[in-house]
């Protein structure tokens, strides 16, 4: 098919550093699409980049209306990117209701792109405008761009005679093509890819002209007088590719199977913002993969107990709500010690709460969310490239110490991106496993030095043996209810989950050694690095540790912090990590709470920094 | 792909197995008289001769009294969780299709906790042999009433009687798509084993309900059934294509009223030919055969279904196998796409 | 032990109860042509005409995009969490008997995660509306498979399709022993309301199955039942002691075979006195019909079963009513029960 | 029926002051019955006293198995007591194998009562020993009595012609009234009861004649040169009952439905040791109690939610794992704002652990066990006496606030038992409740100065409204996905939970001003006194604060903890309470830990004391 046709350029190009755009329409107008062509057209083009998409509530809201808006941002650069941005400089407004949802967030003096043709009264009044803010001078702080984007994406394929309901939905690749341009960026990824995708070669033939008459419009329009250009960053020479959390983690585990040599086995029930791990699971099953979507999360843990009982390498996904129906299985999964990851995607709560948003408040349930004395291990991924390692990580605790083994991941990093460099896997140390094999002295709950007890399956003669949740007696596994032996047992397993903490390196500290020490955990890594930076950059001392390790902590986080005279702990969530920390070291760590169901920005970290630091 | 960690086995000889071999040294803890003992020594005979070396066994179970059964067996077990047998069986099975997997369960765990579980497992028809030790009460949590107690039945938390309609375990089964479904008697020793060897033969979940006695909460509660002086009269034993006859002589029989009602005739009465057949492979007949209840009809007992279906874990390798054929080399590949170089 | 506290109201008047008096000024988010807006349009239509104050009606559900229904009802409600609704039901009617209690459920919230309160809330028969919105797919989540989805369908956690046999809600509730079972269509203008209407009368749980279609992720499900031009061909009304007949002309008529399979047969062919009458109180006749599935035989659509049986919230009343008559006083005299006196 | 015919006692009596007792057998050897009736027979004589029963695991063991032992101790004395007692003083054995595991409980020096017919070689081995410990002379420093209790029993009701299984049963009222005839006791009440209970005259017979038959026994025997005596306590004055903690929290819900007006509604599913509560409030519909012994914990939870919302005083109780299960459920109750009280009658974990054992380890999944933010009211009872009020207080806190209220027993409290006041109706303040029946201006999330929300049942003209589990908008109620109105209400709920400690009274501190503070919660309270009681006469400074309220603390905790050096933190679990008194306080607490599956003695908690206090 035919590539490139459209104009030369002759418009001025300025360069800019970083760029931050938002597209912004309703449910059906294809923004998150929008938004990835975008962003891995970006990416191939060498910038750094983070992305931030934002669904609506789960279930579609009426056309038009502030509830049906979706959003998705990127935010690209010459230099390295943390977060997807704060304020965009540019708003692309497909209809009122994504205006007005998305401009308080435009950066004053910023470019809007509105779609002209949605402007009408009844989508004015169904966002909330009186007047038509397009005209009556509201945007007046904003460089504004209104064009009938839908019109001109029609006339651009008349010729084609497509019925006018799919006609219209050809709109947003107008909208791309304009960014395009305005980016001056190269089409030809995208161009290839509407090939790919559409198999039905007229819709292919229509998307792509709208492509191109948006880029078109935008050198031939007189709104445009010039258009930016954001220089390749200095990345790290290497093969990259575009990625989400969620399927980072569903990557670390296939990972983490192949090196184990074990099977995988993914017991999980759907729920928002974790299902699409099952989905990609399910769609690897040549892999050796064996997706159960249960009848609920109960059974989704329980089946994968029983599949890590049998063997495999168990896992079960979910989000908060599940989370909570998974409590007595991991209290079951503890006291048999069998290897197990639950992966918490955690988003808005309490109860069903805002379903669609990030969140980090399932920690504290996370660590003791159970009934008795039933701890495990609790590790996060700071971004969405890194839940790859995390999932490998969890895996390898989980198998090493006979554990189950929760990870707490987070709506914004399951479905933001951000450019990664492909791991070698042949560089990543194998996962050892020992099944137990001789029948000679066997004991179900002898231990190693780690404190790990032997994984020995069905099938194999000799070992044959029964575990359960009653208390069990020290090495036999035999039921018991002696009292020294059951706080024998239960100290012995709490020790063991201690004992992870025996094989981390240390904590790794950015900025200074003194001063203030900034402490956070899970999907903020990037608004908290880049905050602190800043604060460096404004004269502070202060420094930033980003924790990995939930429980255990690291060794030698209680010196780390100990050197510091305040603590800061940004979270989203209403001060859960600064309980712990206060619990764990005395230290006068003070809560930064954000729970409003969105990321951290960059801003908003220095804000809150600044209070404490400016302040005194 | 190879999974090359798992121990490569030398598999005991199936043919050498005793009943003695499926003891564990662990003394059975049920109260004089529990119909448990009767049921686990009947396992404990039957499972040697299904050619099945031993380390392929597993018991699971939930909790209750009943669900205490795979402490007492030399096998692979897991006491799990209050009702939620049925999942980590699943798990068992899906992951490892070569295990012969045994679930242990109450009326209260299987039906009432563990209701939701027990049909999915059904209905995905995973190929695992589930033994309902009915009681109609909770055991262990010493005595409430339970899903299968009658109306009306004074347990601790009902001290005016339980109002709640009881299931039939038989018709939920039925109705959540079971492709075998059975009922026999703790202490009937002839015909528990031999329900106990179909069940085992049958691939797909079997579902066999035993009435089982429990002397201290519920005692007698099967009496008319089990006692061997009247059995013959109160229960209906079933044969795939035969009339359906009982009593002490065969003497009665069962017809299909016109209002597709069972009743009992006098054979030499009415004559064999006009007997209902019955047959374990039709729906319709299993259907009405399980309705039968009440004081004027024989309680049935015996395999009421079993049709084939493919087992969830056999559809489940199947995709594994085909995409397997179709899928790259690893988990790098994988990685690699959508991949552009930075130089 | 007056319980003085609750406030004494009067009731308004339902006699002038009009359909708009029971939309709430919520806007409906449901998707453009989903079934769900035709059903909530038949159930406000309905409700007004049952003559029951509206104050007295609670809407409760689980979690689904059908379980965003009471949102959109001037009623009282409660959109609580996945699967649980029969348990609220449950509560709220157990407390209070005075209540019109409806639920609405769909295939993944009441069969999924739900199934086993959905089963224990028709054993006990508790006087509850259900309607199942049985789309065959989770909606809210966009687009996985759910437990009434057929073998094989692909949707975004089966891409090689689902390899569990699907459940059968109607068998399901009959396995439960349901008190009154119904199947209905999103689209049957005619149909769903009179349903809905027998629903609403019957005492103890009414569980009315209404097959929806989802045209974003399981578009056209139930076409071949609700396309005007099939579907007096595919469906087949049933009608409470009439002889089952189908068709345009009415010209299909059901007899049962020798096997009690029921058969599809030319009505002029076999004569009307040899086909099958319906009767919603028989229950084999109930469980015969709840089978005819398939190509070759009509989806029965209508009460499937209906009988007596005393509700639980009836049932509690009445032992609270006989245990009051031989209770003591109050509170005090339990206190001071085995007291002694030290001076 | 005949009474008091039993001998005139003509041996010496010495008066003692404090004496333990344990009566210990096989599971069906009545020891429970037999220790309840000595307790209420020394309630009566006007000693103070407390109880431990100690059963078996849930199902019954093998007879004569150690197993299957179960145990009754009962604590009374002419002064104040505080718990069950450390080391009985008396120790009936009915069999080897209760010999086996109590003896190393009983005092150098004690009295031990062995059933010598039960010592057969078969029942010796069942119990592990070799040879007969009666003969060994292994129990050379204990005071033995033994005697053939059975055949003692069959003698005394050899005409009455039972048969021999019944008249076997009766020997545990042969061992009563020898223990009887040992402490002096009067048998009225027990033969009352005797009366009462056995419908079937001849049973009473046998059960009158073998009671009276270990009186005289006593009397006669040469084996016992003396009995003894203890004199009544210098209790309060007034009007008592025996009382278990069950029992207590039961009658705390009916009282507080009659002091509210409202109908008791209780959602359950039956699990050891909660079961009871349920028993209970069943035999009480008669007072309008409406019980419904669920399909599993979640629906009974969720069941009481639908009662509350409907308008009844809505109650759910469990253990351990049932909470785990309710926890999504509890997350809900929380959001929408209804009230509700969730019991957790805590027993012995992880997992199924030890379920007939008691453990204070559910403090953390009380606190912390939902998804998202979701903070509810926890009190715990001190006492079984104590149930009683703290279920009361969490009626009204619930009913207050508008929130779901979690009431932690445990397995200790709920069966032990002790002589009770029993309170005046009368004098108990009313629970105000006030439903909203004003259609004008009503909107079902508008807040009183308290922070709740108001309360409007379905059935009132004019109040429909709708709520769930999705975030809310403030006032309105409607669903809501606004940042900022996220953030405001997860503070609005959480600070209306703090404000439940504007209306407690100041902390109680027993003990110095400074010096050391011990805090305890729950069950523990009467060993901490106890001990604290001993420190203090060994000359220590040392005070004992317990809390009933662990969310929120109240009000002036911080200050009084400042007060004193050292915080020592005596609990049955791996260091809970300390955890949050560390991190609400910046306090260097220490635990002191117990995890046995059995309550704190005295000498435990004045040895772990000293440890801390008189090494330095
Ligand atoms: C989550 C949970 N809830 C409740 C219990 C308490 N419990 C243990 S067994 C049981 C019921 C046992 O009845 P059934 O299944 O009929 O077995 P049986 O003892 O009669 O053999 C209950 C309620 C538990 N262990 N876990
Ligand atoms: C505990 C819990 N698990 C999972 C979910 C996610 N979830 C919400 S609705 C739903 C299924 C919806 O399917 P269905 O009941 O068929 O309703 P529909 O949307 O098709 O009307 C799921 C899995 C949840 N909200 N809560
Ligand atoms: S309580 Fe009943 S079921 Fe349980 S062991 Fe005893 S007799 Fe058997
Ligand atoms: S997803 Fe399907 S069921 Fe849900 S609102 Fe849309 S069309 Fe209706
Ligand atoms: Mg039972
Ligand atoms: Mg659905």
């Amino acid at each position: 098919m035919e590539k490139g046709h459209y104009r030369k350029m002759d418009k001025a190009v300025q360069t800019v550093e970083t760029v931050a755009i938002r597209f912004a329409g309703d449910s059906g107008d294809g923004m998150q699409l929008t938004g990835t062509q975008f962003s891995d057209t970006t990416a191939l083009a060498g910038n750094d980049l983070a992305t931030f998409p934002d669904f609506p509530a789960e279930i579609r809201a009426p056309a038009g209306s502030l509830a049906g808006v979706s959003g998705f941002q990127i935010n690209f650069s010459s230099v390295a990117v943390h977060t997807p941005g704060d304020q965009p400089d540019v708003l692309v407004a497909m209809n009122p209701a994504a205006l007005r949802v998305n401009l308080p967030d435009l950066r004053h003096g910023g470019i809007l792109i509105a779609n002209s043709e949605q402007f009408t009264k009844k989508n004015l009044k169904r966002a909330g405008y009186e007047a038509n803010p397009l005209e009556d001078g509201t945007l007046k702080n904003y460089r504004v761009f209104s064009a009938d984007i839908t019109g001109m994406t029609l006339k651009s394929i008349e010729e084609l005679r497509l019925n006018t309901r799919a006609a219209v939905r050809c709109k947003n690749f107008f909208a791309l093509g304009l960014v395009y341009w305005l980016y001056n960026r190269d089409m030809a990824h995208t161009e290839g890819w509407i090939n790919n995708k559409f198999k039905e070669p007229l819709l292919a033939q229509a998307n792509l002209r709208a492509l191109r008459a948006g880029y078109n419009f935008g050198e031939t329009t007189e709104m445009f007088e010039q258009h930016y250009e954001v220089q390749r960053a200095q990345i790290e020479p290497g093969v990259y590719r575009s990625i989400t959390g969620n399927e980072a983690l569903g990557l670390g585990f296939l990972a983490a199977a192949e090196l184990s040599g074990l099977g995988l086995f993914l017991g999980s029930y759907p729920i928002t913002p974790a299902s699409d791990i099952l989905h990609f699971l399910a769609r690897h099953k040549g892999l050796g993969v064996r997706t159960f979507q249960a009848e609920d999360e109960i059974a989704a843990a329980c089946a994968a107990i029983g599949a890590a009982y049998a063997g495999g390498l168990a896992l079960t996904t979910t989000s908060g709500p599940g989370l909570a129906l998974k409590a007595e299985a991991i209290g079951l999964a503890h006291i048999l010690e069998v290897p197990l990851v639950i992966v918490d995607v955690q988003r808005g709560g309490p109860s069903t709460g805002l379903p669609t948003k990030t969140e980090q408040a399932d920690l504290m349930q996370a660590l003791f969310g159970r009934n008795g004395e039933a701890p495990v291990p609790v590790v996060a991924p700071q971004s969405a490239g890194d839940c790859f390692y995390t999932a490998i990580e969890a895996c390898r605790i989980a198998i090493r110490y006979m554990t189950p083994v929760l990870l707490l991941s987070d709506g914004y990093i399951a479905n933001s991106s951000e450019p990664w460099p492909i791991p070698d896997m042949s560089k990543i140390p194998p996962i050892d496993v020992q099944f137990r094999t001789d029948p000679e002295g066997y004991m179900p709950y002898q231990r190693d030095k780690r404190g790990a007890r032997p994984w020995a399956i069905p099938g194999v003669p000799g070992l044959e043996h029964r575990i359960g949740g009653l208390e069990k007696e020290d090495l036999t596994g035999d039921i018991s209810y002696d009292p020294q032996n059951h706080e024998r047992m239960v100290k012995l397993r709490s020790e063991k989950v201690m004992n992870v903490a025996a094989d981390l390196p240390p904590t790794e500290v950015f900025g200074d050694e003194s001063g203030t020490l900034v402490v956070g955990w899970g999907s903020t890594f990037g608004a908290i690095r880049a905050g602190v930076q800043q604060m460096r950059a404004r004269g502070h001392k202060i420094a930033h540790v980003h924790l990995r390790h939930l429980h255990p902590f690291k060794r030698d986080l209680s010196d780390v912090i100990g050197r510091y005279e305040r603590v800061l702990v940004p979270e989203l969530n209403n001060g859960q990590l600064v309980k712990l920390l206060r619990s764990a070291f005395l230290v006068d760590a003070v809560s930064l709470p954000k729970i409003e169901g969105q990321p951290y920005k960059e801003r908003e970290i220095v804000e809150a920094l600044a209070t404490h630091l400016e302040a005194n | 792909m190879a999974h090359s960690v798992y121990p490569a086995v030398t598999h005991t000889d199936p043919s050498g197995q005793t009943k003695k071999d499926f003891a564990s040294d662990v003394d059975p803890r049920w109260c004089p008289g529990c119909g448990d003992y009767s049921i686990l020594a009947q396992v404990q005979k039957v499972l040697p001769g299904l050619g099945i070396p031993k380390e392929n066994y597993v018991f699971v179970s939930g909790i209750g009294c009943s669900s205490r059964f795979p402490y007492y067996m030399d096998t692979y077990g897991i006491h799990s969780i209050h009702g939620r047998g049925p999942a980590f069986a699943t798990g068992i099975k899906s992951q490892r299709p070569d295990l012969s997997v045994w679930l242990i369960t109450g009326d209260g765990d299987g039906l009432s906790i563990g209701g939701n579980h027990f049909i999915h497992l059904m209905r995905r028809n995973v190929d695992v042999n589930v033994l309902l030790f009915n009681n109609r009460i909770y055991g262990l949590t010493k005595g409430q009433y339970s899903p299968t107690s009658q109306l009306g039945t004074k347990a601790k938390s009902t001290p005016m009687g339980s109002i709640d309609y009881p299931l039939d375990p038989i018709h939920v089964a039925l109705g959540a798509g079971a492709t075998f479904v059975a009922r026999t008697l703790d202490t009937h020793l002839k015909h528990l084993p031999e329900i106990l060897k179909r069940g085992a033969e049958h691939k797909g979940t079997s579902f066999i309900e035993i009435y089982q006695n429990c002397p201290i909460f519920n005692d007698g509660e099967f009496v008319q059934l089990t006692d061997k002086t009247r059995r013959e009269d109160t229960t209906l034993e079933l044969e795939h294509g035969k009339p359906m006859r009982f009593g002490k002589q065969r003497e009665k029989g069962i017809v299909l009223d016109g209002s597709l009602n069972p009743q009992v005739v006098d054979v030499a009465e009415v004559g064999e030919d006009r007997l209902m057949v019955f047959d374990e492979t039709n729906e319709m007949c299993s259907l009405v055969v399980s309705r039968l209840t009440g004081p004027d009809v024989p309680t049935p007992i015996g395999v009421m279904r079993a049709v084939e279906r493919p087992t969830y874990e056999h559809l489940l390798n199947e995709q594994l196998t085909t995409a397997g054929h179709a899928a790259g080399k690893g988990v790098q590949d994988l990685l690699n796409q959508g991949k552009w170089v930075v130089t």
